[in-house]
C-alpha cells in the first residue's frame, strides 16, 4: 500500500514527461488520453488506497513512504517523502477524481487549440505538484508542490500567450502569490530554526510541547503561514489575482482556480492547524478574514459581466467561507465545504466554458440569454450547480456544507454571532448573484446563437459533477437531520473537532434562517433580473454598481501604493550611478593628460624654463630645510 | 601529479589549437574539445576511484619556484575544488560547443584564449601558494580580455577595458595585501613564505589584520561582484560573444567566491566576523540592487548579467554567516548559479544569433517561433527564481536558513529578492517569448547541437534539485575544515547561534514582526 | 651686454670682452696657465667660429627680428628665477667649513704633470671624444670641414 | 696675492652662470643661445678654478681643461647642427623648430 | 700603470680600439656589411671580455676608476643591450642612403661613454664619460641629416643636453668647494665625520641632479623625453632609453650611496617628491598618446620614477630589485623598439598606433613580440615585467615605504590603460597600412627578446641569484 501513494503523484508526471519529450509526434487524441488516462488511473488507486486505509485491519491511520534523501547538508534534514492520512486523502480524492473529469473534458474543449498537447502536459504536471503538496510529509516538499502548482497556473493563464493581457493576468497571479510565498517560506525558517526539522508531524508535536499558547513567536509564525495561505487561496487582501486568472481555459479555471489549488491554502492552515491553535489571535484574524472576504467578493460577484468574473469571485467567497470555517476552528466543516464546492464550481466552471465555447467566446452575460432552450443539458446541470452553490435547502450539498460553516460560526467557542450574521449575508448574496447568472443567461431572449453543439466528452462530466454536487452532501448530515459523520468521523483522524460553546442545540433554527435567506436571494433575482430588469438597469451604471465591479478598487489601490513606485524605483537610475562614478574617474584622468599634454608642446625655450623652475624649486626646498 | 597534468593539458591544448587555426577552422574546436574532455575524464576517473573525501587534502602537491622569495608552486585538492573544477570542465565543453557556430574569425586563436582562460581558473582552484595564486589570477584576465575585446558586440574595447582595469586595481590591492601578510608572518614567525598552509596561523594585530583583509575582500568583492564595485559586469557581459559572457558568469564570479572560502575566512578569522555584518548587507544590497537593475534593463544579456549580481549577492550573504549550512548553500549556489545564468547567456546567444538583437522591447511571441527555446527559457528564468525542484531553490534555500541563524533582518530582508527574482525572470519569459510578435523574425527553432546543450543543463539543473545530496558530500569535509579554521579562534566573539535562537529570537522577532 | 645685444656681431665681441675679463680673473685666481688657455681657445677659436658660422648665415642684419624676438616682458620670469637660485646660493654659502690652506701659486708644471700622470687615461678619453667630435661635425656639417681641421690644429 | 674670501668668488661664478642662464631663456636665436650656454660653462670651470685654489691643487686646473676640450667640441658640432637647422628651416628662430610636440590637446 | 691596472680595462680597450679599426676599414673600403659584421664582433667580444676580467675585480686605479662586480654588470648589461641596438640597427640603416659606417663608430665612442660611467669613481670621469656619450648621441640623433625630425631632435637634445651638463658641473664644482675632493669615495670618508651635510655640498648636489634628471628623463627635466625618441631613429631612441639611462643610473647609484644621499631628509623628500611625479605626469602624458614612440617615451618617465623610488632604500635588496627591473624594462623596451625599428622603412616610420591596427593578422610574429613587451611593461604575469614590479614592491613594503608603493599601483592601473590600447589596436580588424618584411635578423632578435621576456617572468629565480650574488655596494 505504501508505495502506491508514491506511485499517485508519479503518474502524471510521467505522461507529463512523455508529453513534453515525445508531444510532437504524438497525435493529438493520443496525447489527450494518456494526459487524461494517468489522472484517471490515479484517482482509481487513490480511492483503492482510500479505502484500504479506511478500514484496515491494524487500524493504522496513515500510509507514508521515503523515496529518497534530498537534503542532509549539516543538521538540516529534508527526504522526498509521502505520507498519506485522511486529510490528504479528501484533496487527493478531489483532485484525481474532479481533475480526471476536467482532463475528460478538456479533451473535447480543447480540441481544436493548437497548443493541445502542451495543455496537457501543464495539466499533469499541476495535478503531480498538488499531489505532492497534499501528500507532503515534511513542509519543504510541500513547499516544492506549493511553488509548482504557483508555476503551472502562471503556465495556464498564461496559456493563450499570444493575447498581451493573458501574459500580465500569469504574471500578476505568480507574483501575488509568490509574496505569499515569501512570507510562508520564512515561517517555514523560523520552524526549522526553532525545531531543527522539516517533518510536519514532528514540528506539530514540537510546537506543542515547546511553545506556549499565544507565544509571540507563534503567533508570528502562524501569520506568516498564513499570508502563504491567504495568496494562494486569493483572499484578503491577497485576492485581486483571481479574476483576471480567468485568462485561462476554462477547464484551468475549473481546475485550478476553483476545484484545488486556490484551497491549497485551506489545506496549509488544516495541516498546521496545531500552530493555529498555538495563535488564537491569527485564528480569530482568519475568521474575519473570510468573513470580510466572502462579503466583498459576494459584491462583486453581483456586479460582473463576465460570467467567469462572476465565478471567480463566487470562488473567493467559498474560500471566504471556508477560512471562516477555519478560522472558528470548525476544520471538518472547512474541508467539507471545500469537496463540495470543488464540485459544484467545478461544474460551473464547465459549464460556463461550455457556454463560452459554443457561443465562440463571448464572456458578457448580457450578451447571452435564453440559452434554456438551446442548450438543455448544459443548463440544467448549471442550474444545479448555482443551486448547490446557494445552498437551496435540504435538495443540493451545498446546503449541507454551507449550513455546517454557518451553524459553528456561531456556535464554536471562537465563534460569534457577527461572524455568522456576515455568514448569512454572504449566503443571501450567493444565492442572488448566482441566479442573477441564471436567469440573464438562460431565460429571456436570445442574443446570441450557440455557434455548434457540445460533444459527449464535454457533457458527461458536467453530469457526472451535477450528480456529485446534488448528493455529496449526505455524508455528513447535521444533528438535526438524522446526523451522519461519515466525513467528519474520517477528517477528526487527523484534525481536532470543532468545539462548541454549551449553549443549548438550536441548529435547526439557524437552518431554517439561512434556507428562508438562501430562498429569498434566489425569489429576488427572480423579481430584478427576470421579471422586472428596468430596476437594474438603474442599478447598473450607478456608481456603487461600477465600485463593486471593480471588486472595490483593490486593483486601483494597490496599482497606486505598490506598482506604481516599484515601476518608478526600477525607471529611476537605470543608469546605475556607480557606473556614472567611475566614468567621471576615467575623465579625471583624461583632463589630467590634456593638461600634461599641453606642457609638451614642443618649444625649446620653454622646456628650458621647466628646467630652470624646477632646480629652482628643488634648491629652495633644500636650502630652507 | 594529475593536478599538474590538468594544467599542463590546458596549456598545451592551446597551443595546439592556435597553430591548428592556420590548418582549418574545424581543428582548433576539435582540438580543444578533446583537452576538456581529457581533463573532465582524468577528473571523473578520480572521482571513481575511492578517494578520502575526508581528509583535508585529497591530493597536495608542491615544488621550488623561486626559493629567494619563498615562493613555491602548491597544488592541492579538495571537496571544494573538486566541485569547482568539474564544474569549469563542463562548462569549459559547453562553450567550445555553443561557439561552434557562432566563431568563425580566427578560430584558433579564440580557443587558445579560451583554454588560456580555463587554465587560468584551474590554477586558481588548485594553487595553495598565494604568489602562484595571485600569478593565475592575473593570468585569466589577459585572454579574457582578447575574447571581450576581439569577440565581443558593438562597444566591446570599453568593456574589455572596464574590465580589465578594475580586476586589474583590485588585484594589485589584493597583491599589496598578499606581501603584507607574507611579512606579518616572517617577522612573526622568521619563516618568509606564502605558502597557504604555513600562513595560516598567522597571528597579528586586528587593525593589521583588518587592512590586510580589506585588500583581499577588494579583489574577491570586485570579482563576485558585490554592489558597489560591480560595473565591470554588466558591460563585460552584455559585450562578450556568448562563450565569454559563460565563462565570465558562471567560473569567473567563482573565483571571487573561491576566494572568499579560501582565504579571507581561514586567514583572517577574527577580522572576518568584524566584518560580517558590513558583508551581510552587502550581499543584501547586492540581492536587492541587482535585481532591481536587472527589471529595468532592456537589454536582454545586460539584465542577465544583472541577474547574476544578484545572485552572488546570496553568495556573500551566505559566506558571511559563517555556518556549514549556508557554506554548503554557498557550494550550491555558486554551481546552481553557473548553469543556470550560464544557460540564460547562451539561449541570449541563441537568439541574438538569430534575430541579431539583444533588445527585449524588439522581440516578443517568439515561443510560437522556437518553442523549444522558449521551454529551456522558462526553466532557466524559473531556476533564477528559485522555484523548488531545481539546483538555485535549494542553494537558495539554504543560504537563507543559515543567513537566518546568523542574522534574522539580513535574511528576511533577502527574502524579498525572492520576490524581486520572480518579478524580472517573468519579465524575460514575458517580453521574449510571450505577447505579440513585435518584428517578423525569420528564425528556426534550436539545432540538435544546440538542443544537446541545453537538455544537458536542464538535466543537471535538475539533478542538482532533486538530489543534491553528492555535492554536499563532496564539499563536506572542505567546507568543515574552513569553518573550523574560523571558529576555533572566534569562539568568543561570536556567539552559537541555533540551539539558543529562542531565547533572543523572542526579542528579535518583534522587529520583523511589524511590517506584517 | 653679450647676451642683451642686438647685433650678433656686437654681443660676440662683449662675449669675448667678458671671457678676457675671466681669464684675468684666472690669472687674479694663481692660474696664470689657464688665464693663457682662456685667451688662446676661448677667445681664440670657439669665437672664431662662433663669428664664421653668425656671418655666414649673415645673422646680423637681422636687427628688427631680434628686437621683436626681445620685447621686455620676456625678461621677467627668467631674471626672477635667477634671482631665486642666486638666493639661494647665498643662503649655501651662509655657513661654509672655511678650511684656510696656504695659498701658493700652481704652476703650468704641476698641472702638466698631474695631467699626464694622474689623469692619463681621462686625457686619453678626451681623445677619443675629440675623435668623435670630429667626425660628427664632419658627418652632420659635411660642407664646413676645413673649418673643423682649423680648429683641430688649434689644439 | 688676490685675498677675496672664497665665497665672494663662489658668488661672482653664480652670477655669472645666472646670468647664462637668463641669455639662455631669453633669446630665441640658436647661436646666442649657444654663446650663453658658453658662458654658463665658463663660469663652471671658474668655480673649479676658484676650489682649485681654495684647496691648492692642481686637479681644479686640470679639469678646467677638458671643461675647455669638450666646449670646444660641444660648439663645434653645435654650430655644425646650427647650420643644418638653417638648411631646413631656414631659421634660427627656436620656438620655429617645433614640428616635434603632442598634437592630441 | 701596472699590468693589472691594464688588464681590467680590457672592455674598455675593446670600446676604444673598435672606432678606429672601423675607421681605418672605411679609409681602405667602405663596406656596410663589414663594418656591421666587425661591430657585432667587437661587442661580443666586449661582453666575453667582461667575464674574463671578473677575477680581477674589485680593482681601483685611483683616482678616477672603481671596476668592482657592480660596475661589471652594468657593463654587461650596457653592453648586451648595444649588441641587440646594433642588431636592430642593420635593417634600420640598410636601406638609408649615404653615409652609415660612422654610425657604428659613433655608437661605440657613446657605449664607451656610457660604461666609463658605470666605472666612474671621479668627477673627472663621471664628466667625461658622460660628455662621451651625450656628444655621441647629439650626432646618432641627427644622423639621418636629410630628415627635418631628425635634425630638430639633434639641436633639441643638444641644447638641453648642455645645459644640464653645465649644471652638472657647476654641482661638481661646488661640491669640489666643499670637500677639496672630487672622488667620491674620498667625498664620503670626508662626509663621515661631519653629522650634516653642509648646505653648499647640498647646492651642488641640487645643481647635478639636473643633469642626472635630465639624463633618466625625470620630472621636471622630462620633457625633451617625447620629442627626441620620436625624431631619433627607433634603434637609437631605443639606445637612449636604455644604455645612456642605465650608464647614468649606475654612476647615480654609486653616487647617492657614497653620500649617503638617503639619510639627508632633504634629499630623501626631494627624490621622492621627483619619482612620484614621475610616475604620474609619464603615466598621465601616455594616456592618449598616438603615436607609440612617444608613449614609450613617457612610460620611460614613468619607470625611471618606479625605479628612482627604490633607491631611497638605500639597501643593496633596494639596488637588486631595482637592479632586476632595470634588466627587465631595457629587455622590453629595445624589444618594443626593435618591433618599431624593423616595421620602418627609410621613408615610412612606423610610429602611428594607427600603423599598428591589425598588425596581429598580419604579422603575428611581431604582434606577438609587442604585446609581450606591452604586457611585461604593464607587469602581467608570465612576462618578467611582472616579477620586476612585484621584485620592486616587495622591497619597498620592506623598508616601509608604503606611499610609494601605492603611488606605484596607482600608475600601474593608469599605464595598464594605454598598454592596452596598443594591444588592442594590433588585434583589432585588419588597417590599410602594408608594413615591410622582417628580416632573419630581425626576427631573431626579437625571438632572443622573447624568450627572455618569458624567462625572467616564469623562472626569475637564477637571475635574481645572480644579481644578489655580484650587486653588493
Amino acid at each position: 500500500m505504501n508505495t502506491i501513494i508514491a506511485i499517485i503523484p508519479a503518474l502524471p508526471f510521467i505522461s507529463f514527461l512523455i508529453l513534453v519529450l515525445f508531444g510532437g509526434k504524438l497525435s493529438r487524441r493520443a496525447s489527450g488520453w494518456i494526459g487524461a488516462g494517468s489522472v484517471g488511473i490515479a484517482a482509481l488507486l487513490t480511492i483503492i488506497t482510500g479505502i484500504s486505509l479506511l478500514n484496515s485491519v491494524t487500524g493504522e491511520k496513515y500510509y507514508t513512504i521515503i523515496l529518497w534523501k534530498w537534503i542532509h547538508a549539516a543538521n538540516l534534514n529534508a527526504e522526498i517523502a509521502f505520507r498519506l492520512d485522511s486529510l490528504s486523502l479528501i484533496f487527493c480524492f478531489v483532485i484525481t477524481f474532479v481533475g480526471f473529469l476536467i482532463h475528460i473534458y478538456s479533451i473535447g474543449f480543447m480540441e481544436k487549440d493548437e497548443g493541445f498537447t502542451r495543455f496537457f502536459a501543464y495539466m499533469n504536471l499541476f495535478v503531480c505538484s498538488m499531489l505532492i503538496l497534499v501528500l507532503a510529509d515534511n513542509i519543504l516538499l510541500m513547499y516544492l508542490g506549493w511553488e509548482g502548482v504557483g508555476l503551472c497556473s502562471y503556465l495556464l493563464i498564461g496559456f493563450w500567450y499570444k493575447e498581451p493581457e493573458n501574459g500580465t493576468a500569469a504574471r500578476k497571479a505568480f507574483i501575488i502569490t509568490r509574496i505569499g510565498d515569501t512570507a510562508m517560506i520564512i515561517g517555514i525558517f523560523i520552524l526549522f530554526v526553532s525545531f531543527g526539522t522539516f517533518n510536519i508531524q514532528d514540528i506539530m508535536q514540537l510546537a506543542q510541547a515547546k511553545w506556549a499558547v499565544g507565544s509571540s513567536i507563534a503567533v508570528i509564525t502562524a501569520a506568516l503561514l498564513l499570508g502563504g495561505a491567504l495568496g494562494k487561496s486569493a483572499q484578503l487582501p491577497l485576492q485581486t489575482w483571481l479574476p483576471d486568472a480567468m485568462a485561462g481555459p476554462s477547464p484551468v479555471s475549473a481546475l485550478i482556480h476553483a476545484a484545488t489549488m486556490v484551497t491549497a491554502g485551506v489545506y496549509l492552515i488544516a495541516r498546521t492547524n496545531v500552530l493555529f491553535s498555538l495563535a488564537p489571535a491569527v485564528q480569530t484574524v482568519i475568521a474575519i478574514i473570510g468573513a470580510l472576504t466572502l462579503l466583498i467578493a459576494g459584491f462583486s460577484a453581483l456586479a460582473q459581466h463576465d460570467l467567469k468574473r462572476i465565478l471567480a469571485y463566487s470562488t473567493i467567497s467559498q474560500i471566504g467561507y471556508m477560512f471562516l470555517a477555519l478560522g472558528v476552528g470548525a476544520y471538518s466543516a472547512a474541508i467539507f465545504h471545500f469537496m463540495i464546492h470543488a464540485f459544484f464550481k467545478a461544474l460551473l466552471f464547465l459549464a460556463a466554458g461550455v457556454i463560452i465555447l459554443v457561443l465562440n467566446e463571448e464572456h458578457d452575460i448580457f450578451k447571452m440569454g435564453g440559452l434554456r432552450k438551446k442548450m438543455p443539458a448544459v443548463f440544467w446541470t448549471f442550474l444545479i450547480g448555482s443551486a448547490s452553490l446557494s445552498a437551496l435547502p435540504l435538495v443540493t450539498a451545498g446546503f449541507y456544507s454551507k449550513d455546517a460553516i454557518l451553524w459553528f460560526s456561531y456556535s464554536s467557542i471562537n465563534g460569534s454571532i457577527i461572524l455568522w450574521m456576515a455568514g448569512v449575508m454572504g449566503a443571501f448574496l450567493t444565492a442572488l448573484y448566482s441566479f442573477r447568472m441564471i436567469f440573464i443567461t438562460f431565460f429571456g431572449k436570445t442574443n446570441t446563437e450557440p455557434s455548434f453543439k457540445a460533444g459527449i466528452l464535454m457533457t458527461a462530466p458536467l453530469l457526472i459533477l451535477a450528480v456529485l454536487s446534488l448528493f455529496g452532501g449526505f455524508v455528513e448530515l447535521p444533528a438535526s437531520l438524522g446526523s451522519v459523520h461519515l466525513f467528519s468521523g474520517l477528517v477528526n483522524q487527523v484534525l481536532p473537532g470543532v468545539v462548541i460553546k454549551n449553549i443549548e442545540n438550536m441548529e435547526w433554527l439557524f437552518q431554517l434562517i439561512s434556507g428562508v435567506i438562501a430562498l429569498s436571494g434566489i425569489y429576488l433575482a427572480y423579481r430584478f433580473y427576470y421579471r422586472k430588469p428596468a430596476y437594474m438597469e438603474t442599478f447598473k451604471n450607478s456608481r456603487l454598481n461600477h465600485f463593486f465591479e471593480k471588486g472595490f478598487e483593490f486593483d486601483k489601490v494597490y496599482d497606486t501604493v505598490f506598482v506604481k513606485p516599484v515601476v518608478w524605483l526600477a525607471e529611476t537610475d537605470k543608469k546605475d550611478f556607480f557606473d556614472q562614478l567611475n566614468i567621471s574617474i576615467a575623465k579625471l584622468a583624461l583632463l589630467g593628460n590634456r593638461v600634461m599634454s599641453l606642457t609638451e608642446n614642443g618649444k625649446l625655450r620653454w622646456y628650458l624654463l621647466s628646467f630652470a623652475i624646477g632646480i629652482a624649486l628643488i634648491l629652495t626646498l633644500m636650502m630652507t630645510q | 601529479m594529475i593536478l599538474v597534468y590538468i594544467i599542463v593539458i590546458l596549456l598545451a591544448g592551446a597551443f595546439l589549437a592556435w597553430i591548428s587555426g592556420n590548418l582549418s577552422q574545424v581543428w582548433p574546436r576539435i582540438i580543444s574539445l578533446i583537452t576538456l574532455s581529457i581533463d573532465l575524464l582524468l577528473i571523473i576517473t578520480y572521482l571513481t576511484q575511492p578517494t578520502p573525501f575526508s581528509s583535508k587534502w585529497m591530493i597536495d602537491i608542491q615544488y621550488d619556484w623561486i626559493t629567494q622569495f619563498g615562493i613555491g608552486i602548491h597544488f592541492a585538492l579538495d571537496g571544494l575544488s573538486l566541485l569547482m573544477l568539474l564544474l569549469t570542465f563542463v562548462l569549459g565543453i559547453i562553450s567550445v560547443l555553443i561557439s561552434w557556430k557562432e566563431i568563425n574569425v580566427k578560430v584558433g586563436f579564440f580557443h587558445f584564449n579560451l583554454l588560456l582562460i580555463l587554465a587560468g581558473i584551474v590554477g586558481v582552484f588548485l594553487s595553495l601558494d598565494l604568489f602562484l595564486f595571485y600569478f593565475f589570477w592575473e593570468l585569466m584576465l589577459v585572454p579574457m580580455y582578447f575574447l571581450i575585446g576581439i569577440w565581443g558586440h558593438e562597444n566591446r574595447t570599453k568593456a574589455a577595458y572596464k574590465f580589465f582595469l578594475y580586476t586589474q586595481a583590485s588585484g594589485l590591492l589584493m597583491f599589496i595585501s598578499i606581501i603584507a601578510l607574507y611579512f606579518v608572518h616572517g617577522n612573526s614567525t622568521g619563516i618568509f613564505t606564502f605558502d597557504y598552509i604555513q600562513l595560516l596561523g598567522t597571528h597579528m594585530a586586528p587593525s593589521t589584520a583588518m587592512l590586510i583583509m580589506t585588500g583581499f575582500l577588494a579583489a574577491f568583492l570586485v570579482k563576485l561582484p558585490v554592489v558597489p564595485l560591480h560595473n565591470w559586469l554588466p558591460d563585460a557581459h552584455s559585450e562578450a560573444p556568448t562563450a565569454g559572457s559563460l565563462i565570465l558568469a558562471a567560473l569567473l564570479l567563482k573565483t571571487g567566491a573561491y576566494g572568499l572560502f579560501r582565504f579571507i575566512v581561514p586567514l583572517f578569522p577574527a577580522a572576518s566576523v568584524t566584518f560580517a555584518p558590513i558583508g551581510m548587507a552587502l550581499g543584501v544590497i547586492g540581492i536587492l540592487y541587482g535585481a532591481k537593475l536587472a527589471f529595468a534593463q532592456t537589454d536582454l544579456k545586460r539584465l542577465i548579467a544583472y541577474t547574476s549580481v544578484s545572485h552572488m549577492g546570496f553568495v556573500i550573504l551566505g559566506i558571511f554567516s559563517f555556518n556549514e549550512l549556508a557554506y554548503q548553500g554557498v557550494v550550491m549556489q555558486m554551481i546552481a548559479h553557473g548553469i543556470s545564468t550560464g544557460a540564460l547567456f547562451i539561449m541570449a546567444g541563441q537568439l541574438t544569433e538569430r534575430i541579431h538583437t539583444r533588445d527585449i522591447t524588439q522581440m516578443g511571441g517568439l515561443w510560437e517561433k522556437a518553442p523549444f527555446m522558449g521551454a529551456i527559457g522558462l526553466i532557466f528564468s524559473m531556476a533564477s527564481l528559485g522555484l523548488p525542484g531545481l539546483g538555485n531553490f535549494i542553494a537558495e534555500l539554504l543560504i537563507l536558513t543559515g543567513a537566518f541563524k546568523a542574522s534574522i533582518i539580513m535574511s528576511v530582508l533577502a527574502c524579498l529578492g525572492l520576490i524581486a527574482a520572480t518579478l524580472y525572470s517573468l519579465r524575460i519569459m514575458q517580453k521574449v517569448f510571450y505577447g505579440k510578435k513585435n518584428n517578423d523574425w525569420k528564425m528556426n527553432d534550436l539545432s540538435l547541437r544546440e538542443k544537446i546543450i541545453s537538455i544537458t543543463l536542464v538535466i543537471i539543473i535538475a539533478g542538482l534539485g532533486f538530489y543534491p545530496q553528492p555535492v554536499f558530500d563532496i564539499a563536506k569535509p572542505a567546507l568543515l575544515k574552513t569553518l573550523e579554521q574560523h571558529t576555533d579562534k572566534t569562539v568568543q566573539q561570536k556567539e552559537p547561534v541555533g540551539e539558543e535562537f529562542k531565547l533572543k529570537s523572542n526579542t528579535s522577532l518583534y522587529k520583523i514582526s511589524n511590517p506584517l | 651686454m653679450a647676451i642683451s645685444g642686438r647685433n650678433a656681431i656686437h654681443s660676440l665681441l662683449f662675449l669675448i670682452l667678458s671671457l678676457l675679463a675671466i681669464s684675468v680673473v684666472f690669472y687674479l685666481l694663481d692660474a696664470p696657465f689657464i688665464a693663457a688657455l682662456e685667451v688662446i681657445i676661448y677667445a681664440g677659436a670657439i669665437m672664431v667660429l662662433f663669428i664664421f658660422v653668425t656671418m655666414m648665415l649673415n645673422i646680423g642684419l637681422e636687427k628688427k627680428q631680434e628686437k621683436r624676438w626681445l620685447n621686455p616682458r620676456m625678461w621677467i620670469i627668467p631674471s626672477l628665477l635667477a634671482a631665486i637660485l642666486f638666493i639661494d646660493l647665498m643662503l649655501a654659502l651662509r655657513n661654509m667649513p672655511t678650511t684656510v690652506v696656504g695659498k701658493q701659486l700652481i704652476l703650468p708644471k704641476q698641472v702638466g704633470i698631474s695631467l699626464f700622470t694622474t689623469y692619463l687615461l681621462a686625457v686619453e678619453i678626451a681623445g677619443i671624444l675629440l675623435m668623435a667630435g670630429v667626425i660628427g661635425a664632419y658627418h652632420l656639417g659635411s660642407q664646413k670641414k676645413k673649418v673643423l681641421h682649423r680648429f683641430l690644429i688649434k689644439k | 696675492m688676490l685675498t677675496v674670501p672664497v665665497e665672494t668668488q663662489i658668488l661672482f661664478a653664480g652670477i655669472l652662470f645666472f646670468i647664462g642662464l637668463v641669455g639662455l631663456l631669453v633669446r630665441r636665436n640658436l647661436v646666442f643661445m649657444l654663446m650663453s650656454i658658453e658662458i654658463m660653462f665658463n663660469s663652471a670651470g671658474l668655480v673649479f678654478i676658484i676650489a682649485a685654489r681654495h684647496w691648492d691643487q692642481p686637479d681644479g686646473q686640470v679639469m678646467f681643461i677638458f671643461i675647455l676640450a669638450v666646449t670646444a667640441v660641444e660648439v663645434a658640432i653645435g654650430l655644425a647642427l646650427i647650420l643644418q637647422v638653417y638648411h631646413h628651416f631656414k631659421t634660427l628662430d627656436v620656438d620655429a623648430i617645433n614640428k616635434l610636440k603632442d598634437d592630441n590637446s | 700603470m701596472s699590468e693589472t691596472d691594464f688588464y681590467s680595462l680590457t672592455p674598455f680597450l675593446i670600446l676604444a680600439m673598435a672606432p678606429i679599426i672601423i675607421m681605418i676599414v672605411i679609409s681602405i673600403f667602405r663596406n656596410y656589411e663589414v663594418v656591421y659584421g666587425f661591430s657585432v664582433l667587437s661587442f661580443i667580444v666586449a661582453i666575453f671580455s667582461v667575464f674574463y676580467i671578473l677575477p680581477l675585480v674589485p680593482h681601483n686605479i685611483d683616482p678616477l676608476f672603481i671596476i668592482d662586480r657592480f660596475s661589471l654588470f652594468f657593463l654587461g648589461i650596457i653592453f648586451f643591450s648595444g649588441l641587440l641596438v646594433t642588431f636592430l640597427s642593420y635593417d634600420y640603416l640598410k636601406n638609408l642612403q649615404g653615409i652609415r659606417e660612422e654610425y657604428y663608430i659613433i655608437l661605440f665612442t657613446s657605449t664607451l661613454g656610457a660604461s666609463l660611467l658605470t666605472v666612474a669613481n671621479h668627477f673627472i670621469l663621471f664628466f667625461l664619460g658622460i660628455e662621451t656619450l651625450t656628444l655621441s648621441l647629439y650626432i646618432l640623433i641627427a644622423f639621418e641629416k636629410s630628415k627635418d625630425r631628425s635634425i630638430e631632435a639633434g639641436i633639441k637634445y643638444l641644447i638641453l643636453a648642455s645645459v644640464s651638463s653645465a649644471f652638472l658641473l657647476f654641482g661638481m664644482g661646488l661640491m669640489y668647494v666643499t670637500f677639496g675632493t672630487m672622488q667620491f669615495t674620498t667625498i664620503m670618508v670626508a662626509m663621515s665625520h661631519l653629522e650634516k651635510l653642509p648646505p653648499l655640498f647640498l647646492y651642488g648636489f641640487g645643481m647635478m641632479l639636473v643633469g642626472i634628471g635630465f639624463k633618466l628623463a625625470l620630472v621636471p627635466f622630462h620633457m625633451w623625453t617625447p620629442d627626441i625618441y620620436q625624431g631619433a631613429p627607433a634603434p637609437i631612441s631605443s639606445y637612449i632609453a636604455t644604455v645612456s639611462k642605465g650608464a647614468v643610473l649606475a654612476v647615480f647609484i654609486r653616487l647617492f650611496f657614497n653620500i649617503k644621499g638617503f639619510e639627508n631628509q632633504s634629499i630623501f623628500y626631494i627624490i621622492s617628491g621627483i619619482a612620484i611625479l614621475s610616475m604620474f605626469v609619464g603615466n598621465l602624458l601616455a594616456i592618449q598618446q598616438k603615436n607609440i614612440k612617444r608613449l614609450l617615451a613617457y612610460s620611460s618617465i614613468a619607470n625611471m620614477g618606479y625605479i628612482i623610488i627604490i633607491l631611497l632604500t638605500g639597501s643593496d635588496k633596494g639596488i637588486q630589485s631595482a637592479i632586476f627591473y632595470l634588466i627587465t624594462y631595457f629587455i622590453t623596451t629595445i624589444g618594443a623598439f626593435g618591433v618599431i625599428s624593423l616595421l620602418s622603412t627609410k621613408d615610412f616610420e612606423a610610429e602611428k598606433i594607427e600603423d599598428y591596427k591589425g598588425l596581429f593578422w598580419k604579422k603575428p610574429w611581431m604582434a606577438v613580440v609587442l604585446t609581450l613587451c606591452m604586457l611585461s611593461l604593464a607587469g602581467i604575469p608570465v612576462t618578467a615585467g611582472f616579477i620586476a614590479k612585484f621584485y620592486l614592491i616587495y622591497e619597498g613594503m620592506k623598508a616601509g615605504l608604503m606611499l610609494l608603493v601605492f603611488s606605484m599601483i596607482i600608475n600601474s592601473v593608469l599605464g595598464l590603460y594605454y598598454y592596452l590600447r596598443v594591444i588592442t589596436t594590433m588585434f583589432s580588424t585588419a588597417g590599410k597600412t602594408e608594413l615591410p618584411s622582417v628580416s632573419i635578423l630581425g626576427k631573431l632578435t626579437l625571438t632572443i627578446i622573447t624568450i627572455g621576456i618569458l624567462a625572467l617572468g616564469v623562472y626569475p629565480g637564477w637571475l635574481i641569484d645572480f644579481i644578489v650574488r655580484n650587486v653588493i655596494m
